[in-house]
């Protein structure tokens, strides 16, 4: 997990810069050259800035797999939001709330964040804490648990990072 | 166009009544992240779909699809973060008491 | 049609205001503090001030909060218990006294939105309709701070720099 | 359409008032920091509601997105703060 500093990869820098430069544009709405000419200096300033903290370099393939996966995870999120406001609303509030722990077999920190934020987006479950590749889990009932502990997200995840060198 | 928005609209609206009515009801703070993070997920994205396909096409469009973006992005961060300091600093997660 | 939707705003931001002051510790206080700024913010936002609103959620929300606690990292957890000694007499008596004055004054205020109101007759015309000629400054806000009134501004700054620079001399940490 | 989002708006203001009372009254330090989060999340909504009202959308955007990112390094600070303090 430590933060390691690493020789600054010129393609990634220009990658990073184009990101921002593209949210400033967007930002700013105007295309004169004196703002235009300032976001490209700011942009690579600040992507130069804190080039070292990134360990995750993206390749093409890896995000378009990370794309194609979020119509899936927003279909999860509105199968369970569906669900958890069925118990809301029920009168006698049916929960049974656990803490569940579950053991990933994915090796990539980027993995992890992802399998992580899924978790955590998906309504009615909460990654609630994270060492290496042990997650624990607050789920609110029993059928929101057993998604956790079936993988159905795991696997897809894995799916994605097939091909990548493990680096965890 | 306008009426596709207003039932989007109309939907995030009753996933952000649901989820505050969770805030009230459920009986601990793990239960309640679960009814915050119901809002942040669907219930915000329904409402800004909505007041998009309201807005049409454009720039402004855009930037509220860069918000929601945004949204995604910095709130299981935020859920995450508050559970894991009330789970690190020793709260007890509530159970029924008939169990 | 004026609909006074800053009516449910501004209780909202009396709510929070009060329940900062009577709340039992000094964390709660300081989080019911940064929601109070957003309610602030949304209020001016609805008159619109948009960039009142934004400095509103900038500074208020943001780094208000996050000064509070690195204040509190300072302090002893059992000092950020509060109590609160009973109310004196004088306090009972002077304050519900100068809010009273207060509405007494604000009832002179003209009507909000009035288009005869002096403030929209006497001299807002004169810098809406000229600015862009004399300053060629796109933002109206940003021309009456920067080009009318830059030597208050130029000065302000000053003033904000050297507490700054005061203040970073009297906190820093010693090498040894 | 317009007195649509006036519902929409004061519906959106009772539902702050929701989350308040979560803040005023949670018994525990987590609970005002989860009604916060709400709070933020609402009130970035509203606001772009407000802005598709006044039909000045492109203004209000831009607060919002402040607030998105101002929000996160709020709660992290206050999340990195009950970490490692406790529960006052």
């Amino acid at each position: 997990m430590a933060i390691r500093s690493r020789p600054i990869s010129p393609k990634f820098l220009f990658l990073k810069a184009m990101v921002l430069f593209m949210f400033w544009v967007l930002l700013s709405a105007s295309f004169e050259w004196i703002h235009l000419s300032l976001g490209l200096v700011f942009s690579f300033a600040v992507a130069w800035g804190n080039a070292g903290h990134s360990s995750f370099v993206p390749k093409f393939r890896l995000w378009s797999r990370i794309l194609l996966y979020f119509p899936w995870l927003f279909y999860k999120i509105v199968q369970s939001s569906l669900h958890l406001s069925k118990l809301i609303l029920h009168p006698a509030l049916p929960i049974a709330p656990q803490l569940i722990s579950v053991e990933s077999k994915l090796n990539h920190h980027a993995a992890i964040v992802l399998l992580g934020n899924s978790i955590t987006l998906t309504p009615g479950t909460v990654t609630a804490e994270v060492d290496r590749n042990k997650l624990i889990v607050h789920a609110l009932d029993q059928p929101l648990s057993e998604g956790i502990k079936n993988k159905q997200i795991e696997s897809k995840i894995a799916e994605i990072f097939k091909d990548q060198e493990p680096d965890l | 166009m306008e009426i596709l928005s207003i039932i989007f609209i109309v939907a995030g609206l009753f996933f952000l009544i649901v989820a505050a009515i969770g805030v009230i009801r459920l009986p601990d703070v793990f239960s309640r992240s679960h009814a915050v993070s119901l809002t942040d997920s669907l219930g915000a994205f329904l409402m800004l779909v909505g007041i998009a396909l309201h807005g049409g096409l454009g720039t402004n469009m855009l930037k509220i699809l860069v918000v929601l973006a945004l949204l995604y992005i910095i709130n299981p961060v935020i859920t995450h973060a508050t559970v894991r300091a009330a789970l690190r600093s020793g709260l007890k997660p509530w159970k029924k008491e008939t169990s | 049609m004026i609909v006074s939707y800053e009516i449910p705003l501004l209780l909202l931001v009396l709510v929070t205001a009060g329940g900062a002051i009577l709340v039992k510790d000094l964390m709660s206080s300081v989080l019911l503090l940064g929601s109070y700024s957003f309610f602030l913010s949304l209020a001016w936002a609805w008159l619109g001030a948009v960039d009142v609103a934004f400095v509103e959620a900038v500074v208020g929300a943001g780094l208000a909060t996050v000064l509070f606690l690195l204040t509190l990292f300072g302090t002893n957890p059992k000092d950020t218990r509060l109590r609160r000694p009973p109310l004196s007499l004088a306090t009972l008596i002077i304050f519900p006294l100068l809010g009273f004055l207060l509405l007494y004054a604000a009832s002179d205020l003209p009507v909000y939105l009035d288009p005869n109101s002096p403030a929209s007759v006497h001299i807002s015309p004169t810098y809406l309709e000229q600015s862009y000629q004399d300053t060629h400054t796109p933002n109206v806000v940003t021309s009456v701070l920067m080009d009318y009134r830059s030597l208050d501004t130029m000065v302000e700054t000053v003033v904000i720099f050297a507490a700054g620079i005061a203040c970073a001399l009297l906190l820093r940490r010693d090498a040894s | 359409m317009k007195i649509f989002l006036l519902y929409i708006l004061v519906l959106l203001a009772i539902l702050l008032g929701v989350y308040l009372y979560r803040v005023l009254q949670g018994p525990t330090i987590f609970d005002r920091v989860l009604g916060l989060n709400g709070i933020s999340t609402k009130a970035i909504i509203l606001l772009i509601v407000m802005g598709i009202y006044f039909e000045r959308v492109d203004m209000f955007v831009d607060i919002s997105t402040g607030y998105a990112l101002l929000n996160l390094v709020g709660a992290l600070a206050v999340a990195k703060y009950l970490e490692r303090k406790g529960v006052p």
